[in-house]
Parts: C-alpha cells; structure tokens; sequence
C-alpha cells in the first residue's frame, strides 16, 4: 500500500517535470522557427516555482474545488495511461476511462470559471466544451476502430498488440486514423490551430484569466502533467509504446514537438470553424479508416 | 477568391529557419552599435558654453534649467550658469545641440541610464555624461539643422569712391523689413546686457522692433540710454562683440537697430511715449558741469527725478565730445541735436561758453547749488613727445577734430602721418582724407601705430573703410623721430619696429627693435594716442581724492566731497556709453544724496 | 454558460487583443456582438492645447508624437502646413528625402499591422517576423535622423539632414532584403496560409457606401474596389514625379485590405528606387531664419496626406503670432474607431473584434490626441 | 471635374455665401450662414463632395465667437473644400449635422467635450475622450493649461547632484 | 503579509526563483509601448531572461508604465495594479514617468509615477530603446535578488498616502481587488 502510494508520487512528479521539460524545450523549437533564441529549456520549472512563491487570490470555494479537480483529474488519468513500462493499472477497458477522464479536467477549470465570474473565462470554457464536440467524435470513431482491429480496449492490450515490430505498429496498419487521430490530439491539447479557449488577443488566456499565484501554478502542472498523458496516450495507441522508457520518451517528444510546430506556423480556428472542421474531413477519414479495417 | 494560391505546405517552409542561426541580437553581451547619428545622452563642454540659455528657451519641455555653478570659467561674455538637464523631461528632440549657440552642448551614442531614484535623472553634463562616463559623440548638427541665423542682414553703406568725398554719413540704416528680420536672429539670451556698461535692456528692446513696436523699443532703450541716436552710431558696442551668435557667426547688429529704432520715431512723440509730458518738481538744485554724454546722461535722469538741472558748457553746443571729437560722417549733427533736444525739452537749462574755473569757480557753483556734478571730458590731446615734436606742423588729433566740426580752417598738407591706433586716429584720418580729396583730389595719408593689426585698438570696420578711403597703414611701429629738413619743414618719421605693446604684467610697457628702421615721408604729423582732462578747477580749496590718474569716487560716482559727483571720461572710459552710464549712476547717487 | 444571455464585456484598454490603450464597451449574445460603444480617450494628452501653447518650431518634436505607430506623416503633415500657410517652397531634394522617409515609414507600418493582424488570430510566429522586419527599418531610420521612433526629421522648411549616399545604398540594399527574402517569406507564412484566409475572408467587412458615409479613406477605402489615394488626388512632396499604381480590392474585408497592404508594400519599394535613383542634388533645407522666432502670416490651411492607414490631416490655423492659434489633428482612423464601433461592430463575432480591429487599422493615439 | 474657378461660379450661383477664399490649389473655403449651413451641406453632399473629413472647431475669443469649420472633399472634383461659420461664443449652442453624416456625431461629441458646444439633435453629449472633466472645456482659449496643471499636479523637486 | 518570510535563506531562495521568472503584464498605457514588440519578439527576444508577456493582471509579475498615463488610464492601471499578486515590480518607461516629459503641461497627464503607485526602476529615454529595456529588466533581476525591489511592501505599507494622491487626481477610486 504504502509502495503502491509512493509509487503515486513518483510518477506524478516525474510526469509534471517531463511535461514542463517538454514544454520547454517546445518553446526553445518554436522560437527557433521564429528567428530567435527562445528561453532556456528549463524555464517552465522556474516559472512554475515563481508562481508557487507569489500570493493567490481565490474566489470562493468552487473556484478552489475547480482548481483542485482540474489538477486531480489530471492526475488520475495519468494512472491509467501506460508510460512505457511504468503502468499502475492496466485492466481491460482503460481506453474509454481514459477519455472519460480527461474531460474531468476540464469540468474542473468549469467549475473554477463559474466561481471567478469574469466573462472572459466563461467564454473560454464554452468555447472549450464546445470544441469538444468537436474532436472528440472523429477520435472516438479511431479509437473504435483501433480496439476493432486490435480486439482489446485495454490500453495494454493495444500496445502488446503492436510490440512485434515496427511492421505491427498501428501507424502502419491504420495510418488515416493516425493522421486524423494526432488532428485531434491537437485539439485534445489545445495546441493550435485549435486553441480557441485560452487565445490570449481575443480573451485573455480564456479559462484561466482569474487564475493566479499558486493556481495558476496549479494549472500549469496540470497543463504539463495532459501533455504527458495525452502524448503518451498517442504513442501508446499509435506508435508501439514501448519497453524501453528512453524510448517512449523520444517518441513521446516527436510527437509533442510535431504538434509544437504545426501549432507554430497556423493560426487558431474560430471555435466553431474548428468543430466543423473536424465533422468535416477528419471524420470522414475516420470512417473510411473504419470502414477499410471492418471490411 | 479561388485564385487566392494556398496549400497546408506553404506555411511549412518556416521550418527552414529550424536550420538557421537566430537574428537575436544577445543584449547585453554584444551590444549592437547605435548609429553614428544617435541621440543618447547629453554632453557639454563647460569651458565653451557662455551659459546663454538658448537651449532652456528651445526646450519644448523645460527640461534644461541654468544652474550657477561655482567652478566655471566667467570672462566677460559668459555666465556663471550652465544647462541643468532633467530627463524626467527630455525627449530628445535634440533642438538645443542644434541652436546650442557655442556649440558646446552635444549628445552622445550612450543611452542606458536606468536607476530606482527618480531624483538621479537630473544632471549637469560635463565632459561625462549621467553615467559618469565618456561616450562616442552621437548626433550633430550640421548646416541644414542649423536654427540660428548666423549671418546679419548686409548694411547698406556709401561705397569708398562717394564717402570720401563729403562728410555725409555713410552708414544707410535698415528698412523695416531688414530691420526686422535682423532682430528675428536675436535669441535673447541677455549676456549683452551684462556686457553693456549701461546695461540696457537690448534684449527687450529688439524684441520690440522684431514685434513692430518701436514704441516698445524706445521705452527700453530710454530706461539705460537718454543718447539712443549717438549710441546707435558711434558706440564702441561690447554687446556685439560678446553676443552669443557671434559664437558660431556674425552677431547681431544691436547697435544699427537701436539706430533703427530712434530713427523711426518721430521726435514730437518722445514725450506722449516715454510719459513724459508731465513731471513731478522738486525744489532741489543740481549743476552739471560739461554737456558730454555723462553730464547729458546725469541731466536726463535728474530731470525725470524732478530736481532743477543746469548744465554748464564751455563751448558753444551741446554734445562735448560726441560733437568736437567724433566726425560728422559718423554722427550727423541733427541726430545729436535730437537726443540733446529732447533733453531740452524735458526743462533741463543749458548755460554755454562758460568754462568753469575761468567764467566761473567752482565754490561759486556749489553755493548755487545743492549738488554738482563735474563731467568735464578729456579734451587735451597727449604728445609722443619724440624728437620733432616740436615743430609747427605737428598737431594733435583732438583739436583738429574740434575746428573741423566748427567749421574751421584747418592745416592740410599732402603727406600727413597719423600716429596712433585707436578709434580717434582713425576720425582724424579719415577726416583729412575727406579734406585732402577736396583738395588735391587725392589722398596720401599714412597711420603708424604701435599695435599691430590684430590688436589695434580701433574697430575693425573702422580701419577697413579707412583703408577703402586710401589710408595706408603701416601698424607695428612706434615712431623714433621726426625728420625736420633745413628749411624747418617736416620731411619725414623714423620709426621703428614695436616688438611688443604690453610688458608680462599687461602694462603699457613697449620694446623696440632698434634695427628694424623705417622712414616714411611726411610733411605734417598728427598725434592721435590719447587725450587727457583738466581737473584744475577743483582747486586748492578742495581736498579730492584720485586713483591714478583719475578721480576717485565710489559706486554712484560719489567723490571724496559728499556733494561733488564726478562722472564720465574723467573716471571711466573714454567713450560715450560709460559716459551715459556714469551719468545715470550718479544721478542715482544725488538723489540719493540729496534724500538724507 | 452565458449562451443567448446579453453580457456586457469590457474589450480593453487592459486587454491583449486592443490595438493600443483603447476601449470598446460591448454587449454579446452567445458569440455575437449585438451593440457596441467605443471607449477612447486613454491617451489623451490634449495634444491640440499643447500645441497652441509651443513656439511653431517645438512643436515638431511634438506632433510626431500624436501617432506612435508611423510618426513621420505628423511630422509631415505639420511641416506642410507651415509651408502652405506661409508660403514657403522646399528644395527640390528635401521634397525627395521627405518621400523617401515617408514610404520607408509606410513600409515600416504595413509590416507592423501584417504582424499585428497575424497576431489578432494567433499566428504569433508571422507576428515576431513582422516586428523583427520593420526593425532592420527601423536601424535605416536611425541611421538617417538618429532616432529609431520618433525621428523628429522632417521639420518646416525641408528635412534636417542630408542623406548620404552610403546610406542610399543601404536603403536599396534593404529593399532587396524586403523583396526577395523576407516578403516571399511572408507570402508562403501568411497569404498562403489557408487557416488564415479562412480567418479573414468575409470577416470584419466594410462595404463601400458605409466606407464613404463614413469618409474612411486609405486601404479600408480601396479595398471596396476605389482608387482614391491621398498620393494621386492631391500629390504632395515627390509624388508627382514618380511612377506608381494604387492597389484596389474588391470584397472589402481583412484578407482583401491585407492582401493590399502587400501590393502596397511592393509599390512602395517601387516608389523609393526610383526616388532613390533620381534624387536631384542640391539642399535639403531652407533657412527659414532664428527657430525661437519663426513666424508666419495669418492663415489657415487643411492639409492632408496618405498614411499606411488612409487620409491624415491637420487644419492649422495661424493668426501670425509666434505660436499657432489652432491645431486639429484628423486622425485617420477617427471614423472607424468612434463611430465605426457602434454601426459596424455589432454582427461581429467575439474572436472577430480583434481582426476587425487591426484590420481597419484602428490607431487611437490618434483620435485620443 | 470641376475647376476650382469653375466651382466658384457654381457654388455662387446656387448658395448664399458671405465670402469666398481660393486658399490655394485644390483648396478652398466658404462662409456661410448660421440658418444655411445644414442645407448648404446638403447641397454639397449631392454634388459630389460626399467625404466629411472631420469637424474643427476654432474659438475666437477676442470675437466673442466659435468658428465650425466642415471639411469636404470631393472624389470628382478633387478639391477640398472648407465649409465655415460662426456662431456666438455664448450660446454655444448649433445644430446637428449626424443626419447627413452619421459619423458627425461623434465629431460634435468631440467639439462638445473640448470647447463645451451643444448640439441640437444630437443626444449622446456624455463625455468621449475626457473623464469626470469639471473645469472650463480645455479647448477653449480662457482655459489655461499650466494654471490648471500648477493647481492639480506638482513638480518633481530635484535635490542632491549639485 | 510578510511574516511568512521569516527565515533569510528561505527568502533568498525565493528571490532566486522570482527572480528567473517575470510575467510581464501586456498593458501598453503610452507611447512607449512601440518598442515593447521588438523586445519581446526576435530581435531582442526578452525570453531569453525569463521575461514573457502575461494577458491578464493576476498572473502577472511586472506592470510596465510605458510613458505617459492620461488620468483616465490611470485609474485603470490603480486597478490593474491592486489586481496584481504580491510580489509585483513597477517600473517607470522613459521621461513622462519621471517628470511628466513631453506633457509637462498637459491637464490631462499626471506628471510623477511614484505619487500614485510605487515605482521600482526607471529607465531613461523617450522612449528607451529595445536595449535599454533589456538593460533595465536585468537591473530589476539585480534588485529582486537583493530584495530591494520592494515596492509592493511599500504600497502596501504607505497605502493611505497612495489613496490621498490617487484620490486627488481622480476623485473618488472604486477599488476591486
């Protein structure tokens, strides 16, 4: 028990100290498309730390209870996404708690915008929600595809299915869900071209526009700890995972950096453009993958 | 719209830059260099700067004050004050580096200056700037950023060729439009005022001719100045020659505007302008002796105070030296006549050829009176005293002067030599040369003086035109003899070369190069090399005080006898503005005197 | 979640997307703008009392000061209207470096509000692009009149400095850069970005009856399909005596007055070559006499130019006194910003304000004076 | 097109002006009317000088009078025209012109916040660019600035560095 | 507020890591806001220190007053100061802060930053150039490493002496924290 509890720990702070390195070392890339040096890669722990140090104002309590499971929910998902060989649990049926818990977070940063009442965060969180709806359907339909062809929901299971080679990785088997599922990855983490919620010129950094001091801090770990998840989650499914955790780690950084980059070069949809963008060609593609792999 | 090209990989070629070195520039490690023509931070050289002030009366944000500092340098024509520049402030507009009339004030590459304290922003610049450091000069100014004006509108005079034959006055005066426009270049930076003797209020007063307010112009030219007409054309003008934008160019002519002024006002508005029509009496009696500019001066301001004045004169008219001494090519007699009458007319009473300690004593006059004031003028000329001198066409200037403006005939030879280098050698040479014109049709005459050209102590001007009127000169000697030939008349001067005027001390101290000789044939000599007074009527009974040569008197020209002022060439000078401003200053003082 | 309900949002002055200190006050509906008030006046520094109250010649550090993001066209404006009041008539070669400074100032501007557009919709690396291009201007700037915002150059009766030859070079040099590397750059980045077209196209439209009810003027203007230009109609410095075209649009909305203010940028660097190749020598500058006592006759005049954004104008009055009697500053963007904000916006999109914002080139430095 | 002497004649004919001015080229201003200033713009909105450049508001004080200054310009004709009048400094009270150029109104709001002129017709007069502003309008010629900063503000005393 | 501060070395540490992390709020209230873009972006790149922009006042660490403030913004930045956390920096861009600069006699200008908010550095210029802004941040690192960029402290501290000057200006402030 107390192994198992520690065992918790360390990997939920190893995951926030890789997703903040990872979050580094994207704005070192990203910066260097854009002609300059960028900040050092180890700027986010400083920022994060800033943060914890500085006073913090809240707004009630459901703006805490928010804050709390935005980063909880953050957290709990990562339990059941396995991180190369570090897997807490893997029972059957882990993929589709997955997503269910992802959406945790966000009723958490819900919960926090009502408590806060700046009209701005409200409208970042609706336009959040609402994009949703968006990826989330051309996903759902790769990921029933995926657990289709590899008879398993287990997340596990889709990553021992694909262990016997590069040949055998699902990139290679279902490349259209790949391309339509990392489309949607990007909306899963509000990369751009589909960071409508937070975009800073139209409302201010969105959900979290009240969020300072210590909360912001906290919204950031869970900011870093999503990136771990969902780019794991990504390997995991599409890219053979991996035994090896250096490995699973290089994967999990290609994937990340290609999303930095295309976030780099695009601007953002508007939150409804983005939905029907996703009902659009991705979709469609998602459903020829299905209906290539059932038939 | 669907011509509009766009593919999802166009955008991708960004990524090229992956591959790139950054364009970051890595402040602070390397600095990129600003441009040559930066305006950083200011510097000025504290030596140079006059304390003018132009650049405070430029700023657009009064962000230079003049501060007095302690250490700096104050010859006549700079002040003790230097820009103070606050850069809570500044905007670096770099207006004052580019009127900066001395050209002192400059700024610097330099631009970092970062500080909690917002009480460090203001500084004096020196060499360094608010870092305490020395930087690379920035910006410049050059001829298109100039805002001065720096060259003075032309005056139009006589040519030689017509001057010379008469004694019409050759300066033409401006037109209104010239005149305006030349007393638009004044920056009013007042450091002429400091350096009249008079200080009058030039800078106000050319204001007023640059506003078409002559009237403006006459009130303040009065308050310093009854002689406005004389001084606008015979002033020896200290102002022009320190004014601030002779620093970098011509300085304005002050002294043709006050001309300008005076002459444009109709004598018969004197009074209404200057409220004078009506003034308070008082029962209280003062003489003047001598109607020179200070005995003028002294008159005008007493009568303004009310006390009864009478002047005594010994020659016939008004003037003194302004008429007997300077020619009427340079001062037109009406033009004095309308200074003295004005005079006149304010009540002032005028009792001529009546020469004190002759026609009357002086013990007379103070029994009359409640207080005098004794501005006799130096009115005898000085001889070298060199072998010849002796001699029956040897003359001295200021006489020949005085029976020229009489009307008198006076001695004229065709070879005349002048000795001596200052303004009055000059009037008598020019004079002669009018008259040798009229008579012989040509001129010949030479002018020796001790100085050489470039420190003669006659104006510049002054000797050009006389050159252009056909004076030779032939500076740097002083004379050794004259040559008398048998038959007693003159026939030539020795002289020899003046190594040096002033001894390490600056005293008159000359040396001599006895083997640099020199002849040059003559037959008349004029000695022009100075004048000196006759202060025999305070006699015996009269136990006066003197510094030197001169009287001696306190601060409102107050003799060691409480009643007796004295004033003028006698205590200062010799020329006609520190006539006047004695003048004024001892009318301060007796009514000071004559209050207690 | 705020759906269908009219809330007040406070768009600005504290607030990343605002181009400037401005404010716009707006009720939406979902997403939608229904009704809309502007709030300026935050940078209001009473420029026009300022001004009656400075001596003709300290104002000209004064007035660049009025538009931040292009201050020469103050400068210029200023002079102009000193000039025509008084009469006054520049050397041939000072009208040929005011060209010059002013379609380098026109370039600088455009590249900013491509950057600054970009940066409405999020696409920050053509933001940082934008900003690092206008800063090689910037350096050309400095290196002429020696500052690198406010250059404080133009000033009544011609330009300060001459521009040496050296630096001539430098300018053409420059233009190269401009043509050949960094605006296919842009072109690739942004006009051929489709995320971005989509982003603009049909957003923030401004239709040509309301453009001229309104008296917008400049690339707003041409963008609905007229060739009107300040340049052409009432040419001033040395544009008579080039050879350009004015590019026009047709749809009216962001993508078109962006695509323009490209063509612009190309006509420019056209217009500065052969300014640059023709430059007649001679002075640059009159002598208009001793600055502290500058003086004009009594007078008035409207003068206008073109800048980056439309018509900028200045009616100056002078009752021939040391000081002007009267500076009112038409900043172009005046319309759109005050009254444009009410009939326009409304129909807007929340995530368009911005776009509309940039778009049109709102500026309020200049309305706020 | 229309010349500039061509426009002379025409607007002569057609309204009552008090005076005309060719400023220069392509400039010129006109005087006209209190009563006829509204449809004197009219008449020049439909002929072709459609673009309101702004509204400029001078106050001659000395005549006890404001001077609205319209300027006009037209696409066709290329002239930019100066409509003027005077009304008295007292009442400082005109009519609206927002019916003819919606944008007008805030013009007037602005000429209301800094010379203190009413606009008839116009009912938004709140406050545009200045905020909570109880002193004389600051445009006005007997409004001093450096008093009122003097009273309100205060100057850094700089001591030390001497 | 500061007993929490107790121990020395606690506080360095923390100054330290304040110290490499400055959230700078994104407010341009004057003109000096023009050279704000290129310190931020690729030719000057202010990240590389650390420094980056925030969009709203509760994240952020540094409040630029970048030159003049009109009475009206003024009351804004009152508001966006108190909305800030503690420990926030202040500091002052170019002349108008200093000394009201260009607007000397503006009525519309307020003429001295530190009467109204507490300021922590200034910097020279009108306005200071990319480098110079650079240069000053760095100077503000030196200074929270110190612990002498205290200003907060003292806002807080002096807090009706800052009400009295603010309320002279503005009349009545609505405070909202």
């Amino acid at each position: 028990m107390i192994l198992n509890i520690f065992g918790f720990l360390m990997m939920a702070f190893s995951a926030m100290a890789l997703g903040l390195l990872f979050i580094g070392i994207a704005r070192k890339v990203v910066a260097r498309v854009q002609k300059r040096i960028g900040p050092p890669f180890y700027q986010p722990y400083l920022d994060v730390l800033k943060l914890f140090t500085k006073n913090s104002i809240t707004h009630g309590f459901i703006f805490d209870f928010g804050a709390i499971m935005a980063f909880g929910g953050m957290i709990t998902t990562l339990f059941f996404v396995p991180v190369g060989p570090f897997v807490l649990y893997g029972m059957n049926g882990t993929l589709l708690l997955v997503i269910y818990l992802m959406a945790v977070a966000y009723l958490g940063m819900a919960m926090a915008t009502v408590g806060s009442g700046n009209p701005l965060a409200s409208v970042g969180i609706s336009r959040a929600l609402t994009q949703m709806l968006g990826y989330e359907l051309p996903f759902i339909v790769v990921l029933l595809t995926l657990i289709y062809s590899s008879n398993t929901s287990s997340i596990i299971g889709i990553v021992q299915a694909q262990q016997s080679g590069f040949m055998n990785w699902n990139l290679i088997n279902i490349p259209i869900g790949t391309a339509v599922a990392f489309i949607a990855l990007l909306g899963l983490m509000g990369k751009k071209p589909f960071d409508a919620p937070v975009a800073p010129s139209e409302i201010a950094s969105g959900p979290v526009v009240e969020h300072g001091g210590k909360y912001l801090a906290f919204i950031m770990l869970q900011h870093a700890v999503s990136v771990v998840v969902k780019t794991a989650l990504f390997v995991d499914l599409f890219l053979g995972g991996g035994n090896n955790i250096f490995i699973f780690i290089v994967k999990m950084l290609i994937v990340w950096l290609l999303a930095a980059l295309i976030g780099s070069i695009f601007p953002r949809f508007k939150v409804e453009e983005g939905v029907l963008f996703y009902w659009r060609w991705p979709l469609i593609a998602a459903l020829l993958q299905a209906v290539i792999i059932i038939f | 719209m669907s011509k509009d090209k766009s593919s999802i990989f166009s955008p991708a070629v960004s990524f090229k830059n992956l591959f790139k070195k950054p364009e970051t520039i890595k402040v602070p490690e390397e600095n990129k260099k600003t441009a040559k023509r930066y305006r950083g931070f200011h510097i000025n050289d504290l030596d140079k700067c006059i304390g003018c002030g132009t650049c405070s009366k430029i700023c657009d944000n009064k962000a230079i004050k003049m501060v007095e500092l302690e250490n700096v340098k104050t010859e006549l024509g700079q002040r003790n004050e230097r820009p103070k520049i606050d850069y809570g402030r500044c905007c670096w507009c770099g207006l004052c580096v580019d009127i900066c009339t001395t050209g002192s004030l400059q700024f610097t590459q330099d631009y970092t200056y970062i500080n909690h304290d917002a009480e460090s922003f203001s500084y004096i610049p020196d060499n360094k700037n608010i870092n305490k450091i020395e930087s690379a000069i920035g910006y410049e100014r050059d001829q298109d950023s100039e805002l001065l004006d720096l060259y003075r509108i032309e005056m139009q005079e006589l040519d030689a060729e017509s001057r010379v034959q008469s004694f019409m006055e050759i300066v033409k005066g401006f037109s209104k439009k010239q005149a305006e426009k030349e007393a638009s270049r004044c920056v009013e930076c007042d450091i002429c005022t400091e350096a009249c003797p008079a200080s009058m209020n030039i800078p106000e007063y050319i204001r007023g001719i640059y506003d078409e307010d002559l009237e403006e112009s006459l009130k303040q030219i009065y308050e310093d100045n009854p002689l406005p007409e004389v001084c606008g054309r015979i002033c020896t003008h200290n102002c022009e020659s320190i004014c601030s934008i002779s620093h970098r160019g011509e300085a304005v002519s002050i002294r043709w505007l006050k001309r300008y002024a005076v002459d444009n006002v109709d004598l018969a508005e004197y009074n209404k302008i200057l409220g004078t029509e009506k003034i308070h009496q008082v029962d209280k009696k003062v003489a003047i002796i001598g109607a020179g500019p200070a005995g003028l001066s002294a008159a005008h301001y007493l009568k303004l105070m009310g006390y009864q004045i009478t002047v005594f004169e010994a020659e016939s008219k008004a003037g003194g030296m302004m008429r007997y001494g300077i020619p009427e090519y340079r001062l037109p007699y009406d033009k004095l006549d309308k200074d003295i009458n004005y005079i006149k007319n304010l009540g002032v009473e005028f009792k001529f050829n009546i020469r004190i300690g002759k026609d009357i004593s002086l013990s007379d006059i103070k029994k009359e009176y409640d207080a005098v004031f004794a501005a006799t003028g130096l009115h005898n000329g000085r001889s070298t005293r060199i072998p010849g001198t002796e001699n029956n066409n040897v003359y001295q200037a200021i006489y020949l002067l005085k029976q020229i403006t009489k009307g008198e005939e006076i001695p004229l030879t065709k070879k005349i030599v002048v000795i001596g280098g200052g303004n009055v050698a000059m009037d008598i040479a020019r004079s002669l040369a009018r008259l040798q014109k009229k008579k012989y049709g040509q001129v010949n005459v030479l002018v020796t003086s001790l100085e050489t050209e470039d420190i003669m102590p006659a104006d510049q001007e002054e000797i050009e035109e006389a050159r252009e009127e056909g004076v030779d000169f032939e500076p740097g000697r002083g004379p050794k003899e004259i040559i008398v030939s048998e038959d007693g008349s003159i026939s030539q001067i020795c002289t020899n070369c003046c190594v040096s005027v002033f001894d390490d001390d600056m005293n008159f101290n000359p040396t001599f190069d006895d083997q640099d000789i020199q002849n040059y044939e003559c037959d008349m000599v004029v000695e022009a090399i100075g004048q000196a007074g006759d202060n025999s009527y305070i006699d015996d009974n009269y136990d006066i005080k003197y510094e030197g040569p001169r009287i001696k008197v306190n601060d409102k020209q107050q003799t060691s006898l409480p009643w007796l002022f004295a004033g003028g060439d006698i205590v200062r000078g010799p020329d006609v503005i520190n006539g006047i401003k004695t003048g004024h200053n001892a009318a301060q003082g007796i009514d000071e005197f004559l209050k207690n | 979640m705020g759906k269908s309900k009219r809330t007040e949002m406070f768009f600005g002055p504290n607030h990343p997307g605002v181009p400037g200190n401005y404010g716009i006050n707006y009720f939406y509906e979902g997403d939608t703008v229904v009704s809309a008030e502007p709030n300026p006046g935050h940078l209001h520094r009473g420029f026009e009392k300022l001004m009656e109250e400075r001596e003709w010649i300290k104002n000209t550090p004064l007035v660049c000061r009025i538009c931040v993001m292009e201050p020469d066209i103050n400068e210029m404006v200023y002079a102009m209207s000193f000039e025509a009041i008084g009469e006054i008539k520049i050397p041939k070669r000072a009208a040929y470096i005011r060209s010059i400074i002013l379609e380098l100032a026109r370039i600088q501007a455009h590249i900013f509000s491509i950057g600054g557009n970009c940066g409405a919709i999020g696409l920050y690396t053509a933001m940082q692009w934008g900003v690092l291009t206008r800063d090689y201007i910037l350096d050309i700037f400095e290196e002429i009149t020696g500052g690198r915002v406010y250059h404080i150059y133009i000033r009544p009766g011609g330009v300060r400095h001459d521009i040496e030859d050296v630096t001539l070079q430098k300018i053409l040099d420059l233009l190269n850069d401009l043509e050949n590397n960094r605006m296919p750059e842009f072109q690739k980045l942004i006009f051929e970005n489709p995320i971005a077209q989509k982003r603009w196209k049909n957003t923030a439209v401004l239709n040509q009856e309301d453009a001229l009810s309104l008296g917008v003027t400049g690339p707003a203007l041409r963008a609905t399909g007229l060739e009107h230009d300040v340049r052409k109609l009432m040419p001033y410095a040395a544009y008579d005596q080039v050879d350009f075209k004015v590019p026009t649009g047709e749809d009216g909305d962001a993508w078109t007055r962006l695509k323009l203010k490209k063509d612009e940028i190309f006509q420019s660097i056209k217009i500065i070559r052969q300014l640059v190749n023709n430059i007649p020598a001679g002075p640059v500058s009159l002598n208009l006499g001793n600055a502290l006592k500058y003086k004009i006759p009594a007078g008035e005049a409207y003068v206008k130019i073109e800048s980056s954004r439309g018509e900028y104008g200045y009616y100056v009055v002078s009752d021939g006194g040391l000081k002007p009697y009267r500076v009112h500053v038409r900043g172009t963007s005046t319309p759109l910003g005050l009254y444009g904000v009410e009939t326009l916006l409304p129909g807007c999109r929340i995530e368009d304000v911005p776009v509309w914002a940039h778009s049109l080139g709102i500026c309020p430095p200049e309305f706020d004076r | 097109m229309r010349s500039e002497n061509e426009l002379i004649e025409l607007l002569n004919r057609d309204l009552n002006l008090l005076s005309v001015k060719k400023l220069r080229k392509q400039n010129i201003s006109i005087r006209l009317e209190n009563e006829e200033l509204v449809s004197g713009l009219n008449y020049l909105k439909s002929h072709s000088y459609i673009h309101l450049a702004t509204i400029s508001c001078v106050d001659w004080i000395e005549d006890n009078q404001f001077e609205l200054i319209y300027h006009l310009f037209s696409y066709e004709d290329k002239i930019s025209l100066s409509v003027k009048t005077k009304i008295n400094r007292q009442k400082s009270r005109f009519v609206t012109i927002k019916n003819l150029w919606g944008v007008a109104k805030y013009y007037e709001r602005d000429i209301h916040d800094f010379f203190g002129i009413k606009f008839t017709g116009n009912d938004n007069m709140d406050e545009l660019i200045l905020e909570n502003w109880n002193e004389i309008p600051p445009m006005r010629k007997d409004f001093k600035t450096r008093q009122y900063v003097d009273k309100k503000y205060d100057w850094r005393q700089y001591h030390g560095q001497e | 507020m500061n007993n929490k501060y107790e121990s020395n070395k606690w506080q360095e540490v923390i100054n330290w890591v304040q110290k490499r992390s400055l959230f700078m709020l994104h407010y341009c209230t004057g003109c000096g806001a023009i050279e704000l873009p290129p310190t931020m972006t690729s030719r000057y790149d202010m990240s590389r220190f650390g420094i980056g922009p925030a969009a709203t006042p509760r994240q952020a660490d540094i409040l630029l007053i970048t030159g003049y403030l009109s009475t009206k913004t003024l009351r804004r930045v009152i508001y966006t100061y108190e909305q800030m956390q503690d420990p926030k920096f202040v500091m002052g861009f170019g002349s108008c802060t200093i000394n009201g600069g260009m607007y000397w006699d503006s009525y519309n200008t307020i003429k001295q930053l530190d009467k109204y908010i507490p300021v922590d550095l200034y910097i020279a210029g009108c306005m200071p150039r990319p480098e110079a802004i650079l240069e000053g941040f760095l100077k503000l690192k030196e200074k929270i490493e110190t612990g002498n960029a205290d200003g907060y402290k003292k806002y807080n501290k002096e807090y009706e002496t800052y009400k009295k000057n603010q309320e002279k200006v503005l009349g009545e402030v609505k405070r909202r924290q």
